[in-house]
């Protein structure tokens, strides 16, 4: 029994009701749902939005990894937080929030950060992760840990007013093989080296709007719980083909102009890459969970490599 | 790309940016562009040529570098030929055609 | 003075300073978003999204207008409302919410339904008006009054797993100008008659997926955001010429597959209409404020004329 | 398009729908269609003729009235010519070009 054959108790049937009538959702799509578990990594402008929506709309087990406190410079976009719960850990904040939006839900703090020693660890026990990170080495060491997981990987990005999004490794294919492809990307078959630190300003250096990293982590949660729902990331499943044509998303809000038709672009990218450090061909070889743990890769050094810091960047 | 079309040695071509890369372009991130069709040696204009006549003609800011490093684009930056990875096209040596959409994204970390 | 030369409270600058830093945004914009005034109808699936990242940004004023109150099945997508708020007006509740994430604007509850009776006196004291109402009767008397008012209405509607969103009427042109054009269109001149009533189902009857919503109302306070911090909706404005390429964005997620290039599609729409009963040539003659109070167009009328019932809808 | 290009009888165009009216063509929102170039008077084949081609071959819905009233699409429907709204390129009257994308899109009203 995958637990997708049970009865839904009276609360949760008026609950999701609105969107279990939905077409491709139904009683069979809510109850994977109830039964899924999602990582969320990162509670701030990509996490808040995007947490609302998976807690919204009962996924059973939401885990939440950060290891910030609030602060008064984040809420104009981190709207899952509010002033009263400023120098509160994020994780805690959001979770006080999510609770009194839907109680069914098990919520799993993890307030403190993601590294390379906690990561396998915490990441083992989720079915979609969501990067909603802010820096290039954990995004670089969630896709590694991912890959070598088998978990699909929803990631976000945004700064300023543009805002990035991919479904990577989904359904996951073992790492190395690159046989009866084409196999879905990683995040190092799509963007293979990390751009120059001062080419690469977080939103505190950069500034961020709201609406533009909101939008970003409410189309993460769409990903997150059609995968989930229609449960696209299990092999067997026809949709696989679907989503093996990995596409990213841009999206380029112009604070001085109408939406265009050049405000969201869907972009077509390569699968699984031959030449991936991560996924492509020995890549067994040179990827461990032990040789993560142990510092191989060094992300920081990896993210670093091409440091010349300059002012201002991009 | 009307007027350009009599003049059959030039290549009428389309450039976006996007990621903030438009803030090195005048901070105009699409741009229409009539470029020479074959390179100084006679061979037909690339991806390759295409960036150096940007750096050449359009980029007003003085930080090249968050463009282009050691003569290359710089890591951290895609390129996609009419909305596909330039890996699936052939990257720099991919030869300009009339019409072309090329799109130059900085990949974003923050969040 | 406009209000734009004063000094921002310390409060302000570290609450904002991460916009404030965006390119275009500047000290300038935030003093016209603390200055400006936004009328948010609807407080549901639309209007939640919209308000939260609306009051996060720092409009000064912020109205809502709903006459429901908060029901268990609304949660799913109402993410500004609250398990323990259930029964509340929702206005009460979400202002509630947005009161705890930013206590610097002004909330104006307006705890019932919009009217023809009263919607020219509550839509006059606001700068830009959102549209996340769920009925066609509403949806053209607002577009209506903002006509007449010459407001600039940002209009969004989400059905099932569908989304669509419009800016209209911005920069505003007086009732029945055709002259000096095109001038932007309006509502009628887009939607120029309203669906049969059984093809028009609520997201009640249809179904809503909460993430599909919630992307439509964000992008509404997106555009409502860039509206007032770039004064797009001044007629004096640079930014005009850019606003008049009317543009219907459409939303389509695939509950079933991957983000693809028909997920996010921009549409032309054309600008004013000779022919529009609203704002098109005699206009002046058959559309007014005294009639709309006094019931003519009757909007009832209007959206059931085709009525014919039959079983479910699109 | 490929393979009906060299029968210059037929037109390839794509026809998409949405905001529910997928629904109605067994929930499938992207179509390529190859349309006879005439109608059977001989004169070009106009958007009018692809309603009649989509209620004849592809509409598996008995309720043709949540698409089609009167003859004539029903308010409430969008009609998007190469991603432009059809009253700036003739309505029903517009004649289909090879490669044309139509697009019919119900008007939602929820929220
Ligand atoms: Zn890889
Ligand atoms: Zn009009």
């Amino acid at each position: 029994d995958n637990g997708t054959s049970r009865r839904l108790t009276d609360e949760e049937f008026d609950r999701y009701s609105r969107q279990m009538i939905v077409p491709g959702m139904g009683k069979e799509g809510q109850l994977r749902l109830i039964n899924g578990r999602i990582l969320i990594i990162g509670a701030g402008g990509l996490g808040c939005p995007a947490a609302q929506y998976i807690a919204g709309a009962g996924v059973g087990t939401i885990g939440i990894i950060d290891g910030d406190v609030v602060e008064l410079s984040n809420l104009h976009r981190q709207v899952g937080h509010s002033t009263s719960r400023i120098g509160m850990k994020k994780v805690d904040s959001l979770i006080t929030h999510l609770r009194d939006l839907n109680p069914l839900p098990t919520y799993i703090p993890h307030p403190f950060p993601l590294t390379p020693q906690n990561a396998a660890s915490i990441l083992s026990a989720y079915d979609v992760i969501l990067d909603c990170t802010d820096n290039p080495a954990t995004r670089y060491l969630i896709s590694d840990v991912c890959v070598l997981l088998g978990k699909p990987l929803v990631s976000a990005a945004s700064v300023r007013t543009s805002g990035q999004l991919i479904v990577l490794n989904c359904p996951p294919a073992p790492q190395g093989v690159l046989a009866d492809g084409p196999h879905p990307p990683c995040y190092r078959c799509c963007f293979k080296n990390p751009p120059p630190p001062h080419a690469a300003p977080s939103c505190g250096e950069a500034g961020i709007l709201g609406p533009v990293v909101g939008l970003m982590g409410l189309a993460q949660a769409g990903e997150a719980i059609k995968i989930l729902a229609s449960a696209l990331h299990l092999p067997t499943h026809t949709g696989e083909a679907n989503l093996r044509q990995p596409t990213l998303l841009i999206y380029s809000y112009d604070l001085a102009g109408a939406v265009g038709p050049y405000t969201f672009r869907a972009l077509r990218m390569a699968g699984r890459k031959k030449t991936c450090f991560a996924c492509g061909e020995g890549s067994e070889g040179r990827l461990t969970l032990e040789g993560i743990k142990d510092g191989t890769p060094d992300y920081e050094v990896f993210c670093g490599l091409n440091a010349t810091p300059k002012g201002g960047g991009l | 790309m009307g007027d350009s079309a009599a003049d059959d040695s030039k290549i009428p071509i389309t450039v976006d940016f996007s990621g903030g890369l438009e803030i090195l372009f005048s901070n105009q991130r699409h741009y229409a562009l009539s470029l020479p069709a074959a390179d100084k040696d006679g061979s037909p204009s690339t991806i390759k040529s295409l960036v150096g006549y940007l750096l050449k003609e359009l980029i007003k800011d003085p930080r090249q570098d968050l463009f282009v490093l050691d003569g290359h684009i710089r890591p951290g930056i895609l390129v996609l030929i009419n909305n596909a990875d330039w890996e699936l096209e052939g990257e720099e040596d991919y030869e300009l055609q009339a019409g072309d959409n090329i799109f130059f994204v900085s990949t974003l970390h923050g969040g």
